[in-house]
C-alpha cells in the first residue's frame, strides 16, 4: 500500500474511543479490552476509586492551600483522576514511571507522602521523593522532555534483560515538542519496552487540542510504528484495560505502545490560570456529567460495592491526608540559605567551592537572616 | 503622556508597531484569546485578527523555525517565548539559522525576528521558570540583545527591536511587569514617532555619582538605583548605569564613567561564569585600565541551577550584597576581608 | 475508530512503490498516478532528461575537482536525480524550494549558475545565489531545520492569499529530527500550502533507513493528517505524477502533502565517506539496475524519442557547463580577509564596526596577505 | 609507553573506559559499525557489541534525552555529537535536564553522562562543522567542560570524564587528531591505572616563561607554543598555560603565573563576546588586579559566524595576532598603536 490519506473515519469525536463503563457507570463490553477487564473484581474497583478519590481530595487541599497563600502554584487534576490512578496502578511496582507535572494521581498510586506532593509547589524543593525509591522520575516541567528519557530507561531495562516497563506521561500540548516525536522514533527503532500515555485533557492552557492536531492523537502513533490506543480517560476500567495492553505488550518484548486518554481538565491550567478567558461553560458543564470518579461511584453502586462505612472511610483516609499535607506546608521550614549551593555537583568542585566559601563569609556578618531587609546587614 | 506600568506599555508598543506595519506578526503559545500568559498581547487578537496574532502549536523550534520562513517571506514576525526556560528548545534555530542567515546568504536575506522573553526571577515561579539566559544570545554573533528595566523603554525599544532588519533577542524583566514607575520612565507618549526616539543599543545613565560606576540591566537596575541611594547615607556615590543593549554594548558610556569613578561593580542575576557581568568587566578592563583604581567586581547569581523559589532571594543579588561589593572596590571592610585570595 | 495497529501491509519492500516506468523503461500504470502524467509528452519527457543528465554530469564534475583538491568537500547526488529535477520541474517558478545540501537536481532545474554550484563546496562562500531571485532557500546542512522554514513561508503565502507552494526537501535521516515532526504538526494545524520531499536513498551517512525507521517513511505523514505517498523516486515520470498531485492538493488550499522517494545514493555520503565501510556491493549493483537516468533513457528509445542528435546536445550541453564550473573554480578568487566581517548585521552594529576598524589596522601592518606565514608580519 | 596521534589516543580511551566499567555505553550518529565519522569509536562496536555501542537514529534531542534515561537507569552515557555545529538541537535537554537533574532531586540521582564534541576549526569544513560552543557550557551550571590539546590528555582525561559522577562536556580539537605529537604528551601508558592520573581540572604550565602569561586551551595551545618559540627570538620569554579544564577552571595555577608576569594574554578560537576569555580575564583581574601591569588582552575568533574555509584563517587566532597581542600587553608598537581606544 503505497497511497496513504489520513483516514478520515479516525474521528475526533469525544465518543469515538474505547469504553467499558458508560458515564452512568454501567458496564459495557468492548471486544478489544474486555480480556483486559475481566479480572478486575469489586476489591480491586474500591481500591481504584479510594485512590481516585484521594487524588481528588488532595488536589482540592492543594487548590486551597495555593489560594490561601501558602503554596506558589498548583496544577490541578480534577478529571484526570481515571487515567491517572488506573494506569499507574496497572503497572508493577518496579516500573519506572515519568510523569509530567500534573500526575498526582501517578504519585498517590506510587505511594509518595502528602509532602512530596506539596513542597516542591511551596518552592521548597525542586524536587521531594527519591525517584530511584518510588520508581518515579521528578515529575517534569519542560514539556515533552521526558518522553525521551522514559524510552532511555526502557533501553536500559533491554540491557538490563529485565521485563520491566518504563511509562512516559504527557498531555495534548506536548505532542507537538518535537522530543515526544523523536521519543516515538526511538521507541520504535529500538523496540523499547516503553508506555506512553497521552492525557488528552482538551486543552493545553488556553489552545484546544485542536491547534496541536485536527485528527486524533492516537493516530499519529502507527505512523512511527507503535500501535495506538485510544480510550476514555474518564473511565477507569476502560483505563486500566487499556494500560493492561500495552504493559504486557512491552513487558513481553514487542515493543512501545500508545495510549490516548480522552479526559478533560475541569479545573484552570494551573492557579495562576483564568479559563473563563478561553473557554465555555457549557464544555465543562458538560465534562462534568463524565466526571470520572461519579462514574465509578455510580458503578460500584449498581453492583453493590459501594456503601456508606466504605464511602466514609475513603473520606476519613482522604481526609487524614489532606491534614497531613496542610501540617507540612504549614510547619515547613525553609533551608538556611547556604544550602542554594548544595548538590549543584556530585564531586567535589573547586568553583562551588570557592562559592560556598565567599557566600558563607558573607552570611555570617549577618545578625539575622540576610535578604529579609538590608537592616540585617551588620555595621562594618 | 500616559502612565503605564511596563506590561502594558509594551501592549502598547506592540500595537503600534502592528499597525504601523502589516508586516508585523506575532506569533507563539496562548498570545492569541488568552494574550499571554502575562497578558502582554492582550486584546491584539481582537485587534488585528488570528492570521497575524497567531496561536501556535506547543513547539519552541517549531515556532522559531516557522518564523524564519516567515521572515524568508518578508514578514517580521515577533515570536513569545512562554518562559526564559522554554527558549532552548528554539536554540537550534536561533542559533543556526536566525542569527547566522544573514551572513550565509551574503547579505541578500533577512532576519527581522524579534524573540520576545518573559525573564527572570524573583516572582516565586516553579523551576524553569526564572532563568538568566541572555549571556547565551550575546555569545552568538549575528544577534542584537536588549533588556529593558522600565515601561518607557519597553515601549520604544520593543519598537525599535521589531523594526530593525536585524534579529533581537528582547528580555522583559518579568517581575516588574506589574510595577508602578512614578518617574519619567513610567510616562509614555503614544503618539511619539519613534523614528524621533535615541536610536537602539545606547547605555543610560540613571542615576549620576563619582566614586563607583555600577552597571547593570533589567530589573537589576531597580536594585541597583536602591543600593546607590542607601550608599549615600554612607556618603558613597555611585553612579548607576543601565546598559540596555546587551549586545553590542555601548562601551562609550560605560568607559565614561569608569574613567571618571574608576571603580567598577557590576550586577547581574545570571551566574557569573562567562556571563554578561565577565564580558562587561573584560571590555572595560581593556578600555580603562590605567583609571581603574581597584578590580572590578561582579555581583551575580551563583553559578547553580535556579533555586526552588523560597530560596531565590539567597541568589538574586540584592541591595545588601552589592552595597558589600561596592565595599570591596572602595576597599572598604566587607565580608571578604578576611577571606583569602 | 479507536484502535490502532501499525499497518503491516504498509511493507517497506523497495518494489511496493507507485511506478510508471519499470527499470527497463516500459510505461506502466497506475489508477492514482495516470492523470498526472497523461499530458506529459515527449519534448517534457526529454527536458527531464537533459536536465538529470546535466545533474550527473555536473556532479561528476564536482566529485572530480574536489578529488583533485579544488574543493573542500561535495555530496553525490548520483542516483538521485529524477526526484530531484522531476519534483523540481513540475513546481511553478514562483514556488519556493528548500532544499538540502544534496539537492543539486533542483538547483540545476532552477537556473543556478555553475559557479553558484561550486563556491559554496570550495569554501569560498556560505551561500551563493540570492534565494529571493531563484526562489531557492540556501541548501541547508543542519538536517530537517529547513522543513520549518518551508512551512513559514507557507504559512506566510497564505497570509499574503497567493497560489504559491512551497516546497521542504530533505533525506530519510531527517525524518528522525524534532524539526521534521514539528514542521507536519505545524502544516497540518495551518493547512499550509507545503509539499515534504523525502528523498529514501536508504542511508543516512553509514546509517540504514531501519535505524530511522521500521516502517515506511510515507506511513508517518498521515498520523499527522497529512496524505503521502510512497513513490519510486528513480522514476523520473513517477515523480512528476507524484509531485504534481501534491502541488495540487496544497495550491488549491486543500494543506499538506507528503512524498517519500524511495531511491538511492550511489556514491558515497560525501567525498569524505568510505561508504565500503558499511555497505555492500551488491546492493550498489542492485540498485545500479534501477538508474534513473539509464531508465529515462530507455524510455525515451522504446518511445522513439531518444536519438543521437539528441544524445550529443545533452552532452554538449552538459559538458559545456562542467567546463564552466572548472574554470569558476580554477579562477576563483578568495575574498579579502576584512570581508569576514561583512554581513553580520545588516544594520550598522558598533561592537562590529569596533572590530573591523582593529582588523583593519592589524591587516594593514602586513606587507603580504596575512595568516600565509608569519614573515608576512611587518618589522615595528 | 606506545605513540598515539590524538584520534587513536580517544578511541583507546574509550575502550580501557568500556573494558573497565560494563555500565559505559556510547552513542550516537555512525558511531557503530562505520566507528564514527572521525573514527573514534573505530572498532568499539565489534569488540563491546551493537548493546553497548549504539548507532541511534538521527535526532541529538532524542540522544541526549534517551541518555538521561539511561542515566536515570545506572548506565553511564557516553554520547558523541558528531559535529560541534550539530549540538544544539541537544540544547534544551543538556541545559534543562543533564545540567539540573542531580542538583533538581537534591543530589538523589547522578547524570554521569559524557559528551563528546569533535570540536572548531582550521580543517577547511563546510558550514556548522567548526563551531566553538564552549562557552555556551562553561556558562550552564551543573556541567563541567573540559579541553584536551594533546594525546596523552585526550586519553586520559576521557577516562576521567566517563569515571565522574558529573556530567562533562568534552571537547577533542579536530585539527589535531592526526598530528603526531613527538613530546611526551605523545606517549600514553596503555596499561596505567587511571587512578593514579592527576586529578581531572588541573591546568597545566606547558611551557615557562617570565614576561607574559598566555593562557589558552584545545588546539590553540599549539599555535600558542610556536607563538613563545617566535618571541624568544624577539626576547620576549612566553608563560603558556593550558587550563583542559574550562570549568572549573584551576585558577591557582593561573593566579601563580599572572603574579609573577603581571601580564596577560587569553586566546581561543571562539568569539570573544561572552566568551571563556572574558570569563578567564576577569577571574584573572579579580584575583590578581595588584600584579597586573597591563590591561590583560584576548585574541579570538571575531565576533561573526563561522566564516567559509576559505575564510577561516583570518578567524582563528594564530601566531602572528598572538604575538602582536603580546606587544600590546608589554606596551611594544603594534597593530593598534594608532588606532583610537
Ligand atoms: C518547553 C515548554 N514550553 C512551554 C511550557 C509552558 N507550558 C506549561 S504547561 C503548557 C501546556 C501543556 O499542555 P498539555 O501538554 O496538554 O498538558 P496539560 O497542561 O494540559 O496537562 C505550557 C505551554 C513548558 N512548560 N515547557
Ligand atoms: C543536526 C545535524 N546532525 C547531524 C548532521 C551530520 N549529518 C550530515 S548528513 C547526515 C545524514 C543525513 O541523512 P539523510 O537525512 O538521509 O540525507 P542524505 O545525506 O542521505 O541525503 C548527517 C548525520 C547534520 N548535518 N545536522
Ligand atoms: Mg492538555
Ligand atoms: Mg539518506
Amino acid at each position: 500500500m503505497y497511497t496513504l490519506t489520513t483516514d478520515t473515519t479516525r474521528a475526533t469525536d469525544l465518543d469515538d474511543v474505547a469504553q467499558l463503563l458508560t458515564p452512568d457507570g454501567e458496564r459495557v463490553h468492548d471486544a478489544r479490552l474486555d480480556r483486559w477487564a475481566d479480572d478486575i473484581d469489586h476489591d480491586a474497583l474500591r481500591g481504584l476509586y479510594r485512590e481516585m478519590a484521594i487524588t481528588r481530595r488532595l488536589d482540592g487541599e492543594g487548590v486551597a492551600l495555593q489560594r490561601q497563600g501558602h503554596l506558589g502554584l498548583w496544577a490541578p487534576a480534577q478529571g484526570q483522576e481515571a487515567i491517572q490512578v488506573a494506569s499507574a496502578r496497572a503497572c508493577r511496582a518496579d516500573d519506572f514511571l515519568f510523569p509530567s507535572y500534573r500526575e498526582l494521581g501517578v504519585l498517590v498510586v506510587r505511594g509518595a507522602r502528602p509532602a512530596d506532593l506539596v513542597l516542591g509547589w511551596r518552592g521548597e524543593v525542586h524536587g521531594t521523593f527519591d525517584p530511584q525509591q518510588l520508581h518515579v522520575a521528578t515529575p517534569q516541567i519542560i514539556i515533552g522532555a521526558q518522553s525521551l528519557h522514559a524510552v532511555g530507561y526502557a533501553m536500559g531495562i533491554q540491557r538490563d534483560g529485565t521485563d520491566q516497563v518504563s511509562v512516559a506521561y504527557f498531555g495534548d500540548g506536548a505532542t507537538s515538542q518535537g522530543d515526544v516525536n523523536e521519543a516515538m522514533v526511538f521507541a520504535s527503532s529500538f523496540t523499547a519496552p516503553v508506555v506512553f500515555v497521552c492525557s488528552n485533557n482538551q486543552w493545553a492552557i488556553s489552545e484546544p487540542v485542536s491547534v496541536q492536531s485536527r485528527f486524533t492523537i492516537a493516530g499519529r502513533a502507527p505512523g512511527f510504528g507503535i500501535p495506538s490506543l485510544r480510550v476514555d480517560g474518564n473511565d477507569a476500567i476502560a483505563c486500566t484495560a487499556a494500560m493492561r495492553w500495552a504493559l504486557d505488550r512491552a513487558r513481553s518484548g514487542e515493543g512501545p505502545a500508545f495510549i490516548e486518554a480522552v479526559t478533560y481538565r475541569m479545573g484552570p491550567h494551573t492557579t495562576s490560570d483564568d479559563p473563563t478567558r478561553y473557554r465555555d461553560k457549557d464544555e465543562l458543564e458538560m465534562w462534568r456529567g463524565r466526571d470520572p470518579l461519579l462514574r465509578l461511584e455510580a458503578h460500584l453502586r449498581r453492583v453493590g460495592a459501594f456503601d456508606d462505612a466504605f464511602a466514609s472511610d475513603v473520606v476519613a483516609a482522604g481526609d487524614a491526608l489532606a491534614a497531613e499535607m496542610r501540617d507540612v506546608v504549614l510547619t515547613a521550614q525553609t533551608r538556611p540559605a547556604i544550602e542554594v549551593l548544595d548538590h549543584v555537583y556530585a564531586e567535589p568542585h573547586t568553583g562551588i567551592d570557592r562559592q560556598r566559601e565567599r557566600f558563607a563569609a558573607y552570611l555570617d556578618g549577618f545578625v539575622d537572616e540576610p535578604a529579609a531587609a538590608s537592616t540585617g546587614r551588620v555595621a562594618r | 503622556m500616559t502612565r503605564l506600568a511596563m506590561g502594558k506599555a509594551l501592549t502598547a508598543g506592540l500595537r503600534s508597531a502592528m499597525a504601523r506595519d502589516d508586516r508585523v506578526l506575532i506569533m507563539g503559545e496562548d498570545v492569541g484569546k488568552l494574550g499571554g500568559v502575562f497578558r502582554i498581547t492582550d486584546g491584539l487578537q481582537a485587534e488585528f485578527g488570528a492570521q497575524r496574532v497567531i496561536d501556535t502549536p506547543l513547539a519552541e523550534s517549531g515556532i522559531m523555525g516557522t518564523a524564519v520562513g516567515l521572515a524568508y517571506r518578508g514578514f517580521r514576525p515577533v515570536v513569545e517565548i512562554q518562559f526564559d526556560g522554554f527558549v532552548y528548545p528554539a536554540f537550534d534555530q536561533i542559533v543556526c539559522q536566525v542569527a547566522k542567515l544573514h551572513y550565509r546568504t551574503g547579505g541578500r536575506v533577512n532576519m527581522p525576528i524579534t524573540i520576545r522573553i518573559p525573564w527572570a526571577g524573583g516572582v516565586g515561579a516553579a523551576e524553569h521558570h526564572s532563568e538568566s539566559p541572555e549571556a547565551y544570545f550575546v555569545h552568538t554573533a549575528g544577534l542584537r540583545v536588549v533588556a529593558v528595566s522600565n515601561p518607557k523603554d519597553a515601549y520604544t525599544v520593543l519598537q525599535q527591536a521589531i523594526a530593525c532588519d536585524d534579529p533581537v533577542v528582547f528580555f522583559e524583566p518579568k517581575r516588574l511587569y506589574h510595577t508602578r514607575f512614578e518617574g519619567p520612565e513610567g510616562d509614555i507618549d503614544l503618539d511619539a514617532d519613534i523614528a524621533d526616539a535615541a536610536p537602539m543599543g545606547l547605555a543610560r545613565v540613571v542615576r549620576e555619582g563619582t566614586d563607583v560606576t555600577l552597571v547593570t540591566y533589567g530589573a537589576q537596575v531597580t536594585t541597583a538605583l536602591d543600593a546607590a541611594t542607601a550608599a549615600e547615607d554612607d556618603g558613597i556615590s555611585i553612579e548607576v548605569i543601565d546598559v540596555r543593549s546587551l549586545s553590542p554594548v555601548d562601551y562609550r558610556t560605560v568607559s565614561a564613567s569608569v574613567r571618571k569613578t574608576g571603580r567598577v561593580v557590576v550586577t547581574h542575576e545570571a551566574g557569573g561564569e562567562a556571563g554578561v557581568g565577565a564580558e562587561l568587566i573584560t571590555s572595560i578592563t581593556e578600555q580603562c585600565f590605567h583609571h581603574l583604581e581597584a578590580a572590578p567586581v561582579r555581583v551575580t547569581g551563583h553559578d547553580i541551577p535556579y533555586p526552588p523559589a523560597k530560596l531565590e532571594k539567597h541568589h538574586i543579588p540584592d541591595l545588601d550584597r552589592i552595597l558589600d561589593a561596592v565595599d570591596r572596590v572602595l576597599d572598604r571592610p566587607n565580608s571578604l576581608s578576611e577571606v583569602a585570595r
